[in-house]
């Protein structure tokens, strides 16, 4: 029964101390600096309002976290400062260890220390680039996207865009000598009057000259009539013609060669006649030569080989 | 007008009748010289060729051409002397030309002519004889006449060398200084015949064989077909081209890319060369107008022995008959 | 058919006859050279060769391998004039085809014949006689007449020239220049006698010997055994070797591998001695038709002189006729 | 009786603890940060309702995989809000604790932990190549394959399969020729009215050279039929006949000579039987080289002695 009754004595002081050693209120917290880091010492200010007299404990209890340097505790109002240097060596929210102030024992307070390094890394990571200004974000991002616009573009013109615009523009200028051709072949048609009949042939002769130029990769203005008539199946060829296309331009060579050296006279009738071969000729050539590049795009030594 | 187109039609007519005669005439000497020589078209063609337009001829060709049976032939079709002279190391001038002789009836000295008084003459080897005989033969060559002691003689009319070169490097060999190559029409460069010609040359000279030609070209013939020839019309177009061809040789003026091949280029000799051998060209083609055509086929012979390779075209074994092509190819046919 | 069969077998036979008769004389004047000269059967049938193709041979071998006298045997066994001319530094043309000689009597210039005009001529050792000695002995075998001051003889027939030549290198020598050797139809190198063959000199000659050898092969003869020659068949694949042989030698078309060791191939001249050469031999051989066989044997002799070696094949030791072997070697038999 | 009755009334207490303890429910939770990381600290919240008044616990539970630093009880609307801040140190679903909060024990929560390194790995890997796209394994499996395949080829090639392949191979080859002569001369015998007779001799001589040739090292397409008919025991010796085996070939080749250049007749009867002679000759050659390579693999020139 005694022991019992001392049980229940006990068990009672116990009820006590515990209700009496909580009864404090953490007023006010003010952490020096606000934000700390791993390492920072951090100065930790609690006003705290309490009846009990605190006394500074002669060991300071030293959490796994880090070290508690100093603890100190001054009067305030309506109880006692407790001030801490804290130098915590763990990111994280830290638990306090509980500080036994003789009559109060302060427990429960955290901390919450950052760190420069980002969670979950472990070890040095080199240095971070320049702040940047606030605002500079958003020129610093269209920047970007231009300059990546700008590399994309000048990739797609070194890679395969370049043989795309590299066709577009040769198609373009394969076009030029038929289109020349075919604008002068209309100017010497409404100046047929103009013209004598040997100045007329050896304009005639010089523009088929420089057509054929561009058209066999061949230097048909140091050429005569012969070879260019000679030459007349390469450029059917090159043009994906059938042979005898051109044909009908041997018939204007050999009477520009009498018009112009042998001075014979051809009746404006046969000019005119000529101007229509020419024309004729060179749409017929130009439909095959578009047919040929825009059917199968294989390099033109297949086709020819094909051709032949 | 109608009259007078009439007229120039009569005109036209003439020289057609004219043209169509003489190459029936030229036609036979072809005929009957192709009796004793088979192929080489090209140089047959470039021997008449020099005939009527009054030049001399250089053939170039590795021996056993045919070259000497060619130019006897040749000077057997035609009504004209011939004579063969050999040129070796030892040869004098005095060989060629002729020599005073003593006679003792009369107590004169009286001009022995060499074999160059013949009408067709065929020096063999040139560049085997020394200078001073070189120099003899071209003086004769060119001023058409001869002196022997003191008197000077005409060369017969006409007179026509054939001089023929080896082109094979050997020692004691004196190859013609250009000034002397220039005096030539054409430099013709005789190449073996095709497989199927040397197999026609097999059948016909494999056995004895030494064809007896008929003279079938007149010294009057020859007359005829030269004024023929004065006939054929050239257009300016023409001569402008023709002299372009010959200044672009030259590395004066304009700048063109085969420039760095040529040492010098063509003088202008070349051109009136050129000029007469397009028109004969013209006339073998049975056409009273020149074209381009004949004066790209007679430039190589005309053009070959005046344009002299620098030393970069030798480095890139270009002859002198690449640099003709590349001329031919860069100047602009009017 | 049958007919046609019957007629075509006794022109078979006819030939067959014809050759066996050649055959015969050409034995009997084997037998008779024989007589003086021991061995050297090669040089004798080369000679032979070059009298019934109607060429020129041109032998080469150091002093006293019998060559004169293999050459004053056939002439004595031929019937046909013979000269001998010894080629000297100093010969001149004259001393070989002849001069105008004075004749006071008359008081007119006469030409005396020199020793040119002979059937069968021993051009001993001609490359000691300046060029224009060769170039004249050259000319009249070529042209078979000779000018005389103004007059032209014609040389008899046949013409037979056969010159000699020291292959060891001396001062004072004019060696045949290319164009030259290549009018010789065969150039002949005469080698050593065998062991054997110098025993049976050495007992022969070494008394006092000096046979009479009889006239076996006259004039007529020589026409009959060329008509022989002349019938014999060559079919066009064996003419189409020749042709293929001489061409390969040259430096164009199809590459070869030996074709670094050529300067300069063969002519077409090349291509029309061998087919004559080949028909002869064809008839030594006793048949009526030629054999690739009959090319091949003559082809050394045709062509060895007509192949100029390049620098490679000098530094690699290769003689013309290591080449014309390799030439042989190369090109398919038909 | 005391003491029975004392174990009665704790008994009663405990089981009352018991029934009373399990009486709440969890209505809402929630974690901040959403996705959690070893290493982070995690703050979970949960409302529960309950009747019960919960106390924080003076001593928070330690699990074995990381740190519960602060337990923090709110009260909320039909109970309380239960607030922990959790840094676990392993990845997976782990499973909180019990926490005793004096009326109630929270119990069976668990938190779902994942880790920036791949589960199961210990230390740094090397990066990661591509991603493939599923499906491209087989064809990666095949290409392996096929790679080690032709690694292993090659190796036997250069090592000791070349001298086994290259034995096969020259075996073969060295039948070719004599494959061919057959087959040729069947053609011909095929063939033989087809030909005139010079053709025939034309063709059968090319075919005897260009076997010869493959025979005798030595160019015979440049042999003339007296060279060739020369060459012959050469032939023999090659394939280690004996002395007299390929003798009716001269009677073949003189017969093309006379065939080919004097245009003599040859009889059909002859022709055929000259056929029959190739072939036999070739049969017999054949047999006597394959014999030759089979029985004693010595290099030639031994067996030329021996055959000499």
């Amino acid at each position: 029964m005694r022991r019992s009754a001392l049980l229940v004595v006990f068990m009672l002081v116990v009820a006590w101390g515990a209700v009496s050693q909580s009864s404090y209120v953490i007023v006010d917290s003010v952490r020096l600096p606000a934000e700390s880091y791993v390492g920072d010492p951090v100065e930790l200010r609690y006003s705290v309002r309490s009846q009990a007299t605190a006394i500074v404990p002669d060991e300071t209890p030293q959490p796994r976290w880090g070290d508690i340097t100093a603890v100190r505790v001054q009067p305030g109002a309506g109880g006692f400062d407790l001030r801490m240097t804290v130098t915590p060596y763990e990111p994280g929210t830290l638990t306090l260890p509980r500080i036994d102030l003789g009559e109060v024992r302060i427990e429960g307070l955290s901390l919450i220390v950052d760190s420069i390094l980002p969670p979950g890394d472990v070890g040095l990571r080199p240095a971070h680039g320049p702040q940047r200004l606030p605002g500079t974000q958003a020129a610093l991002l269209l920047f970007g996207f231009g300059i990546s616009f700008v590399i994309a573009l000048v990739l797609y013109l070194l890679g395969p865009g370049r043989r795309h615009i590299h066709s577009i523009v040769s198609r373009y200028r394969a076009r030029v000598p038929y289109r020349r051709l075919l604008a002068r072949v209309q100017v010497l048609e409404r100046d047929i009057n103009r013209h004598t009949m040997r100045e007329f042939y050896i304009i005639l002769a010089e523009e088929l000259q420089t057509f054929m130029t561009c058209r066999v990769k061949q230097n048909c203005m140091a050429a005569t009539s012969t070879e260019l008539i000679a030459i007349l199946p390469e450029l059917e060829e090159s043009c994906g013609a059938v042979a005898g296309t051109a044909a009908p331009l041997e018939e204007i060579f050999l009477a520009a060669d009498s018009a112009k050296f042998a001075r014979k006279t051809i009746r404006r009738k046969k000019r005119a006649r000529h101007l229509k071969l020419v024309h004729a000729v060179a749409v017929e050539l130009e439909s095959h030569r578009r047919r040929l590049r825009r059917s199968v795009r294989v390099p033109r030594e297949q086709v020819s080989h094909v051709g032949v | 007008m109608n009259e007078q187109n009439s007229k120039s039609k009569d005109v036209t007519r003439d020289i057609d009748r004219a043209i169509r005669r003489a190459n029936d005439r030229i036609e036979r000497c072809r005929d009957e010289i192709g009796k004793a020589v088979i192929g080489q078209k090209e140089m047959i063609d470039g021997m008449l060729t020099g005939i009527l337009a009054g030049g001399h001829i250089l053939l170039e060709g590795v021996p056993g051409l045919a070259k000497t049976l060619a130019i006897r032939s040749l000077a057997q079709v035609l009504d004209a002397s011939f004579s063969r002279i050999q040129f070796t190391p030892d040869l004098l001038p005095a060989d060629l030309v002729g020599t005073m002789i003593y006679r003792q009836q009369t107590g004169e000295f009286v001009a022995r002519k060499g074999p160059v008084f013949s009408n067709v003459i065929l020096a063999d080897e040139i560049n085997r004889a020394p200078a001073k005989v070189q120099s003899a033969l071209l003086e004769a060559m060119q001023e058409r006449q001869v002196t022997i002691g003191e008197t000077t003689f005409e060369l017969p009319n006409p007179f026509f060398v054939m001089a023929t070169q080896n082109p094979i490097e050997q020692e004691g060999t004196y190859p013609l200084p250009e000034a002397q190559l220039d005096r030539f029409i054409m430099k013709l460069a005789i190449t073996y015949p095709t497989a199927g010609e040397e197999l026609e040359i097999l059948r016909r000279v494999g056995v004895e064989f030494n064809p007896k030609l008929e003279k079938v070209l007149f010294g009057s013939d020859i007359q005829e077909i030269r004024g023929t020839v004065e006939q054929i019309s050239v257009d300016e177009r023409i001569e402008e081209y023709i002299v372009q061809l010959v200044t672009a040789s030259r590395k004066q003026g304009e700048r063109r890319s085969f420039h760095r091949y040529i040492e010098f280029g063509a003088s202008p000799r070349a051109s009136i060369y050129l000029y007469r051998c397009a028109k004969v060209h013209a006339l073998f083609e049975g056409r009273s107008h020149v074209l381009p055509d004949d004066v790209k086929a007679v430039a190589p012979g005309v053009l070959r022995h005046r344009i002299i390779p620098s030393y970069e075209a030798e480095a890139e074994q270009l002859s002198s008959t690449d640099l003709v092509d590349l001329l031919l190819s860069a100047v602009p046919v009017p």
